[in-house]
């Protein structure tokens, strides 16, 4: 037993010496990732539900993000954008909140907010509680106030942005590599260790997400959705850290019911302008399985309305090419032939 | 637009079909395969926000005598887990490279820091002490009311002290040398 | 000014007003402008756009950080490609005299060919990891199609030129080399034909591919890639065979070609303009970051028009006299807007990514 | 209400918008449109200062309505009790009450505040309300000028909108509902901060709001353990459990005197004895003895306000000698702290513990402005301190609940915990002064101080790290003596633990360093701080509320008179009749036996003195107190003054502002700009950023909190930057009589103009996190504040000052 083991380091330290074996293990190094492993069985699809209505624009989602990931800080840069200084996602930032000011310019409120200044709101006088009061001491029990909107007409949006995790992702289909792939929690995670920052997934994506970090590793990174923490049924930190739960995490399909259930319940209570983005608008021919509850048109909050889908180009753009190839080297022939 | 030019469906269905090759199968990685979250099996140790007065509870991950990740605690009533930016962030509060790891000493009149060790620094603290109180002290004043305090002296706690250490400053500072002047944030 | 004198007269006078337009800068902002608007039917209002929902202007879209060394790849490639098809062409269906053409097309297509994957690989976050390319196939990519196309067509281009260099001796007489030699180069030349074909197209596809509004709003990129591929390899083809001399009749022949080559290409970028519409403004408008007065001056202007008309002036012109410094200027002429093409659609690719407006505008329903 | 909840609390916040998505009614009532605005159903902008108003005219339209939640108020509070016949209101002394002495500017006689009482003492009370003296007659004609004119003159809110609050509070008032008030240093920090919580207080009282389930008011503290800091506490006027610290301005020469003065004759305060003694027992041990007062007159005796700001001024001429900071950063984060630092340098020495080199470590070569350290002699020792995770402990919640934490790992290098730290410097003063004869060391010789581990921690380097458990050991008090065998003593390592403050004696025969956390370490192995498990309606078993793991104080009126709960979807604590005791969720804060029904005889004295129906045990009558016949030094009943500085005179009374705040005039850089000058026309209030914690000693060395809040800004509107030629992005420059700083301008509508007394105010917000030490450095709000002091607490005006603004850096071409 010893000897042989002897004999196999012997072995192996002499051949590591030579050129030969240092040769062949670097090859190795660069077929490794020819090894293709199975994937792991499929799981239900997991996703975000951003929903920007109950969102108090903390940013414990991205400093949570950044702490998760051990991401380093972006460079102190102050925006002048309301409080929005991080400005965009990107390699090393994977959460994102925005603040949009509405201030006596929003959408007008709904018919049971206050009257402006000056006019006498339509209020209910409350002379019948005073009677009940002197009567037996006790305000009658009133509905849930219809008196005041959900919220008032000066509006401050703050929505916190992610990778889409989008059903059919233009980052995904565009990879060359195979690097980024769909896990069997059908979220788009792209794999360190065969990336090789050829960048072309991220003139793929539609909404400006994922990004090559030029100044690290100069591979491409954006939200894993947690990956790690998903393989031991941890919730992404972001949504862990929410402090209102304006980001939940859960089955794509539990979710989707949820928020059509809450825009319902939002306009029922007279937020009419209250939308869903990426649930039953079929964006990029799916869907996406990270999807918000917007209160605003979604170029507010800078989300295209309906991005084209990259790779659906493929096939006209080839289409012209054949026919501008046949054309000309119709053309050559023509004139080479003719003597 | 190319469905006008090229109506012909088994073509598109090629197509199609042909789309579909390297999107369908999933080329995982080994690191992909082996993924898991760092903290799978540390140690988990109970702890509160340092920050706001909420008393968020937090679990700090230990591997190795290191902090590796310090997040909210689920089960705690206050934040089930839950944190804002600043209590995420107490994972950089703590493990910090602009943090001191050294007693820092600055001289009268002197224009630079000269580290020191902590034994020295504390006797000299202590020498200083006595020197002051005892320069200081008064028992009674004039009119003859008793006081036996020392204005000599003064402390500021900040408000992120545990309940003990205030205990032990308020019990040494004003029943062993008669500070009176012991505040702390609690009054800002 | 010697153009006019060689040109001949007639076309010498009603091309000088484009000849200031493109030599002297500030006074043809208008006209550039006005092109930028005709071309592209869309005239930019500011108010309105300001009137558009937006997020601080902050870009919806990443920056490409492709730069010179795509440039240069997609030049070089469809230089590559163009000689490979206009050599098999020759060889296919060209005379004893188009033999010339051949040999150049072969030999130029494999020196054009020879930089591009340092290029690609340089390009790379991780050059060492440039073989993680070959790891899948992907239909879907045209990054990953590209690599493939690439790789097969740099075996074609090498083999085809191998057998001809051996067929033209330059081998020795050995053995190895009399057994290439008498290799089927027309066969192989077929495949090739096609792998070549694709190498100067897909790089339109490449960028057609994404979220870019310039890039991807018209399909035509493609199309227009091929088409300069050829033009500005038979300029080349022709530049060299002047240099070396070659019967006049194959000149004529790539003449007309590239003039033929040239037409379809203004015609393709018309469209393409036109398609694009507001999308195409980094590419043509002279406003701040956008490329009009590059593009209109030494792409369009400059690298297609004036050639093209020097050529029809030329093929009208001449009978049966060479005109070689004529000939020489406009290959150049034709290599240098084949160059600025790349260069002014990367540029604008650049400015159109950061252009947060119209990417929303672009992604409406 | 003076509360940004959403960005100074947002895990708490949380629940604000989880109650709002059930039907909750969510008020904001600020002058700055903050995050915390942005998710309200209603959000009213008031100019800072004038809440008094705003809740003044609320009160009064409670009154003058009885809107009020009459069954509650009856039985509750003190609205029928009469006041001595001498009492004068502001009404008749426009603005001042009757005792107040023009010298000192204070109101030393305040006899005339107290109630009505029968010989054998009972309070005189007119359950009818007609007579004029009872609070309720007092109240209406106090309160008889706040009006929602005067809201709309003074706050700058238009009646509609106040009305809307009004109705909406009383919507939720009664049986069925409740409302809480949240509020946090946006009130304290007023020259008449608890004036405006003590309308918030009287308020809740007359809708019912106090003591139920869903009710109260709220003190949002800003600090981990801010709460366990003034608990335990490290205030100089008070000593452990909020018992007040002995004063030569007082007859307390002896204990005897300071428990007559500090007491109470009736009400739970009658236990005083035996909580002070028992707080001397555990300070001295057996040198504490009936003989010598226990050593009560070892423990100093304060001369006056000696409180953190009056000690700067004190440091200032040079009577301070020595300064010790544990993780206070005054350069920065004290108001008017251009001053703080000149008084740093007034100081022989200085210990400063901390992560950081704050800005109060470097002031000597550091600031806003070159500072010439030949020229500075304090002597600064800089000490490496101990995280949070590092160190084991409790901190005390805002909720009144103690915390444990465990330790994760050892410190770095030579940082230690501050209990490390004051107990090795206690042992060595105590070696120092070990041999000394003199009387004056005795109280130092005397001090138990005996907390050494028994074995070394596992697996840490450090070894003589102190025993907290026997510091909380010691808070929670122990028996000195056993009770059924009078000569077993025992010592604080092997005495049996007491099981809460009840069993406290004032024999000596127990020690307790903090009586109202006793408790919470009722046995050996049983730290309550530290039990986890987060069952039940009210969490019993998570953490330790003092006082005796209640979570609603007063919570015997979340039932009513009668003892049955007020409704049933407000059940909290009730009379179970088959047990004859109370029960309910949570551990009652009442006599646990006293039925409803009990009514103290004539003379009773100490508990018995409290009826069944008297919820507010800790008060000497058991009842909420509309009036405060005593107890606070600026008036029985909240009074709307103008703010030290204001840009407008005081609409109500010709009295300007508080008579009695601390207002050091002629000190220097102390200057107030006088009313409504127009060198300094703008009102400006500051606020805390989600981002970044006070003066950010903790946040600002941090990359990713600096990079979500990169700079020093100012709040303003498009108004007032048109007027002043501000941009957006661009730098101004704010100025007060105390100093300037530049900031960058973020030009928002979420600050307005308000028209108040038919002017336009301009307003601007200020964060107040930045310094010149850390990552990100910049303007320190506090140079501008100043230093007039609250009389009661005396906390500085922070809230509400005037300044100016004008574009630019503050050194051109900086």
């Amino acid at each position: 037993m010893a000897v042989v083991e002897n004999t196999q380091q012997s072995l192996g330290s002499r051949f590591a010496e030579t050129p030969v074996q240092t040769s062949l293990e670097l090859l190795g190094e660069m077929l490794k990732p020819f090894r293709k492993e199975e994937p792991p069985p499929p799981q239900p699809a997991m996703g975000f539900f951003t929903d920007t209505s109950i969102c108090i624009g903390c940013k414990a989602c991205e400093v949570a993000c950044k702490q998760w990931n051990q991401l380093p800080a972006t460079t102190p840069f102050w925006s002048g954008t309301s409080y929005d200084n991080t400005r965009g996602l990107g390699a090393t930032t994977w959460r994102h909140v925005q603040f949009i000011e509405q201030i006596g310019r929003g959408p007008s409120a709904p018919a049971t907010s206050p009257a402006p200044d000056g006019q006498r709101p339509n209020l209910p006088l409350l002379d019948r509680q005073i009677k009940e009061a002197q009567s037996n001491g006790t305000i009658p029990q009133t509905p849930p106030g219809t008196a005041l909107p959900f919220f008032n007409s000066e509006r401050w949006l703050m929505s916190s942005d992610v990778c889409k995790h989008c059903v059919n992702a233009p980052c995904h289909e565009a990879c060359p590599t195979g690097a980024i792939i769909r896990t069997e929690f059908d979220t788009v995670y792209v794999q360190q260790d065969i990336c090789n920052g050829c960048g072309y997934c991220t003139l793929a994506c539609p909404f400006g997400v994922i990004a090559r970090d030029d100044e690290g590793d100069r591979l491409a990174h954006k939200c894993t959705l947690c990956y790690d923490r998903l393989k031991d049924g941890l919730e992404p930190a972001c949504a862990k850290a929410c402090p209102t739960k304006s980001i939940q995490f859960g089955e794509v399909e539990v979710l989707k019911e949820r928020a059509r259930a809450r825009v319902g319940e939002l306009h029922a209570r007279g937020v009419s302008e209250a939308r869903l983005y990426g649930v039953d608008d079929n964006i990029l021919d799916g869907g996406l399985n990270s999807f918000f509850l917007l209160l605003d048109r979604p170029e507010v909050y800078n989300l295209p309305e309906n991005p084209p889908r990259p790779s659906l180009n493929v096939a006209p753009a080839s289409f012209w090419t054949v026919v501008a190839a046949s054309l000309l080297g119709l053309i050559g022939i023509i004139l080479f032939r003719k003597e | 637009m190319q469905k006008q030019i090229i109506p012909l469906k088994p073509i598109e269905r090629v197509w199609s079909q042909a789309m579909q090759i390297g999107i369908t199968t999933q080329p995982f990685s080994a690191e992909s395969r082996e993924k898991a979250p760092r903290i799978r099996d540390a140690k988990v140790v109970k702890s509160v926000c340092p920050y706001c007065a909420v008393g968020c509870g937090l679990n700090v991950y230990v591997k190795d005598g290191k902090v590796i990740d310090i997040e909210g605690n689920p089960d705690s009533p206050i934040n089930h887990g839950a944190l804002c930016p600043k209590g995420s962030a107490t994972f950089q509060y703590t493990v910090n490279p602009s943090r001191m790891t050294q007693v820092l000493y600055r001289a009268p009149y002197s224009d630079h820091w000269e580290v020191k060790s902590l034994d020295w620094a504390m006797e000299q603290i202590a020498q200083r002490v006595k020197k002051t109180r005892d320069e200081t002290f008064v028992e009674r004043l004039e009119d003859g009311r008793t006081v036996n305090h020392t204005l000599g002296i003064a402390s500021l706690g900040g408000a992120t002290l545990d309940v003990e250490e205030n205990y032990l400053m308020k019990k040494l500072f004003s029943g062993g040398l008669g500070v009176v002047s012991i505040e702390n944030q609690a009054r800002i | 000014m010697q153009m006019p004198h060689i040109a001949g007269k007639r076309a010498g006078e009603w091309l000088s007003p484009l000849f200031t337009a493109i030599s002297t800068a500030p006074s043809t902002q208008d006209t550039f402008e006005q092109l930028a608007r005709l071309t592209t039917g869309y005239t930019p209002n500011p108010e309105q756009e300001q009137q558009e929902p937006g997020y601080y202007d902050y870009p919806v879209l990443k920056k490409p950080f492709w730069d010179w060394e795509i440039i240069w790849y997609f030049f070089m490639g469809g230089l590559a490609a163009g000689c490979y098809i206009i050599a098999t062409i020759a060889a296919l269906f060209g005379s004893e005299q188009d033999r010339v053409v051949r040999r150049t097309g072969y030999y130029l297509s494999l020196l054009a060919l020879l930089p591009c994957p340092a290029l690609l690989i340089k390009d790379l976050g991780r050059p060492e990891r440039f073989l993680n390319m070959l790891r899948i196939y992907k239909f879907r990519s045209p990054m990953s199609v590209g690599v493939w196309g690439l790789l097969s067509f740099s075996l074609f281009s090498g083999l085809t030129a191998v057998i001809q260099a051996a067929r033209d001796g330059l081998l020795g007489r050995w053995w190895g080399a009399r057994l290439l030699a008498s290799l089927p180069q027309k066969l192989l030349a077929i495949p090739g034909g096609f792998a070549s074909a694709f190498l100067g197209g897909y790089t339109g596809v490449l960028l057609t591919a994404t979220s870019i509004p310039l890039w991807s709003r018209s399909k035509l990129l493609g199309g227009i890639f091929i088409t300069s591929a050829v033009s500005t390899s038979s300029a080349l083809i022709s530049l060299v065979l002047r240099l070396v001399g070659a019967p006049a009749k194959t000149l004529h022949k790539l003449e007309r070609l590239e003039w033929v080559a040239m037409l379809v290409e203004m015609v393709g970028l018309l469209a393409f303009l036109r398609q694009s519409g507001r999308a195409a403004r980094p590419l043509v408008g002279t406003g701040p970051n956008e490329h009009g007065h590059t593009f209109w001056r030494f792409m369009f202007g400059g690298g297609l028009v004036l050639p093209w008309l020097l050529q029809t002036s030329a093929l009208l012109g001449r009978k049966n006299k060479k005109n070689t410094t004529g000939g020489l200027l406009i290959s150049l002429l034709v290599l240098v807007g084949g160059y600025f093409l790349r260069y002014c659609i990367i540029k604008a690719g650049h400015s159109s990514s950061k252009d947060a407006r119209t990417t929303l505008w672009n992604a409406r329903k | 209400m003076g509360s940004n909840m959403a960005e100074a609390h947002p895990i708490a916040f949380g629940y604000v918008v989880k109650a709002k998505e059930q039907g909750t009614k969510v008020i904001h009532i600020d002058p700055h449109y903050s995050r915390t605005s942005a998710l309200a159903n209603l959000y009213v902008p008031i100019r800072a200062g004038s809440d008094i108003v705003f809740l003044g005219a609320i009160i009064n339209y409670l009154l003058t309505n009885k809107a009020y939640f009459e069954e509650y108020v009856m039985n509750y509070t003190n609205i029928a009790a009469l006041i001595r016949e001498d009492f004068k209101d502001t009404e008749e002394l426009d603005g001042l009450f009757s005792g107040f002495d023009e010298q000192t500017g204070t109101y030393a006689d305040q006899s005339s505040w107290d109630y009505q009482r029968d010989e054998q003492g009972t309070i005189l009370t007119d359950p009818t309300l007609q007579n004029p003296h009872c609070v309720y007659q007092i109240m209406r004609r106090h309160f008889a000028r706040y009006t929602p004119e005067m809201v709309e003159q003074v706050c700058g809110v238009s009646r509609d909108v106040w009305m809307q609050v009004v109705q909406t509070l009383i919507e939720n008032s009664g049986r069925e509902r409740t409302g809480v008030v949240c509020y946090a240093v946006g009130w304290t920090q007023h020259s008449k901060g608890v004036q405006m919580i003590r309308s918030a207080a009287i308020m809740q009282l007359l809708l019912g709001n106090i003591g139920r389930p869903g009710g109260g008011i709220m003190a949002l503290r800003g600090h981990a353990s801010i709460q366990g800091s003034t608990d335990v506490p490290t205030l100089y006027d008070l000593l452990g459990g909020y018992m007040p610290q002995p004063s030569a301005l007082l007859p307390q020469q002896t204990l005897a005197d300071y428990i007559a003065t500090a007491g109470e004759k009736t009400g739970w305060w009658s236990h005083f004895p035996a909580y002070i003694i028992s707080l001397l027992k555990a300070w001295y041990g057996d040198a504490a003895q009936p003989e010598n007062d226990y050593g009560y007159n070892w423990i100093p005796k304060i001369i006056g306000d000696h409180s953190h700001l009056m000690t700067t001024y004190a440091m200032l001429d040079g009577k301070v000698k020595g300064y010790f900071l544990f993780g206070q950063n005054p350069a920065a984060g004290s108001t008017d702290a251009r001053l703080q630092r000149k008084a740093l340098e007034q100081l022989d020495w200085m210990v400063v513990l901390d992560l950081y080199e704050v800005e109060s470590a470097s002031f000597w070569y550091k600031g806003t402005e070159p500072v010439d350290p030949t020229k500075i002699k304090t002597e600064v020792f800089l000490l490496p301190a101990a995280a949070s995770t590092e160190k084991e402990g409790s901190f005390t919640n805002t909720q009144r609940m103690l915390q444990w934490r465990d330790k994760a790992v050892d410190p770095p290098g030579d940082a230690r915990s501050d209990l490390w730290f004051v107990y090795h410097l206690g042992k060595r003063l105590k070696a120092l002064y070990a041999d000394s004869t003199d009387p004056k060391d005795r109280p130092i010789q005397a001090l138990t101080w005996d907390y050494e581990r028994a074995e070394p921690e596992p697996g840490s380097r450090i070894t003589d790290e102190p025993d907290i458990h026997l510091v909380l050991k010691e808070e929670n008090g122990y028996y000195l003596r056993s009770s059924d065998d009078p000569q077993r003593t025992y010592t604080l390592r092997d005495a049996p633990h007491v099981s809460g403050f009840p069993a406290l004696k004032d024999d000596g025969s127990t020690a307790c360093g903090s009586w109202i956390y006793s408790g919470v370490y009722p046995e050996p192995g049983n730290n309550r701080a530290a039990s986890r498990d987060p069952q039940g309606y009210t969490f019993q078993n998570w953490g330790f509320a003092w006082p005796a793991n209640r979570r609603i104080l007063y919570n015997r009126a979340s039932a009513d008179p009668q003892g049955r709960p007020w409704s049933e979807r407000k059940k909290y604590v009730w009379w179970d009749e088959e047990q004859k005791k109370w029960t309910g969720f949570d551990v009652p804060d009442f006599p646990v036996t006293k039925p409803p029904d009990y009514r103290p005889p004539a003379g009773a004295r100490g508990m018995d003195a409290i009826g069944g129906s008297d919820p507010f045990i800790m008060k000497p009558d058991g009842k909420g107190w509309l009036f405060a016949p005593k107890g606070l030094k600026d008036g029985p009943l909240p009074t709307h003054y103008e703010s030290a500085e204001s840009p407008v005179h005081n609409l109500l009374y010709h009295q300007q502002s508080n008579p009695v705040a601390k207002y050091n005039r002629g000190r220097p850089h102390n200057q107030l700009a006088p009313v409504g000058d127009e060198h300094y026309p703008i009102l400006a209030t500051t606020y805390r950023l989600t981002e970044h914690h006070v003066s950010g000693p903790m946040t600002r060395w941090l990359p990713w909190l600096n990079a979500l809040q990169p700079a020093m800004f100012a709040e303003l509107s498009p108004e007032l930057a048109a007027e002043r030629g501000i941009k957006n992005g661009g730098w101004l420059v704010i100025s007060t009589p105390r100093g300037e700083i530049e900031a960058r301008a973020l030009v928002t509508r979420r600050m307005r103009p308000l028209n108040v007394a038919g002017r336009t105010v301009h307003q601007i917000g200020l964060p107040f996190h930045w310094g010149f030490q850390g990552k990100s450095t910049g303007g320190i709000t506090n140079d501008l504040a100043h230093m007039v002091l609250e009389p009661n607490v005396s906390i500085e005006e922070a809230k509400a000052f005037t300044c100016n603004v004008r574009p630019g850096r503050l050194h051109e071409g900086a």
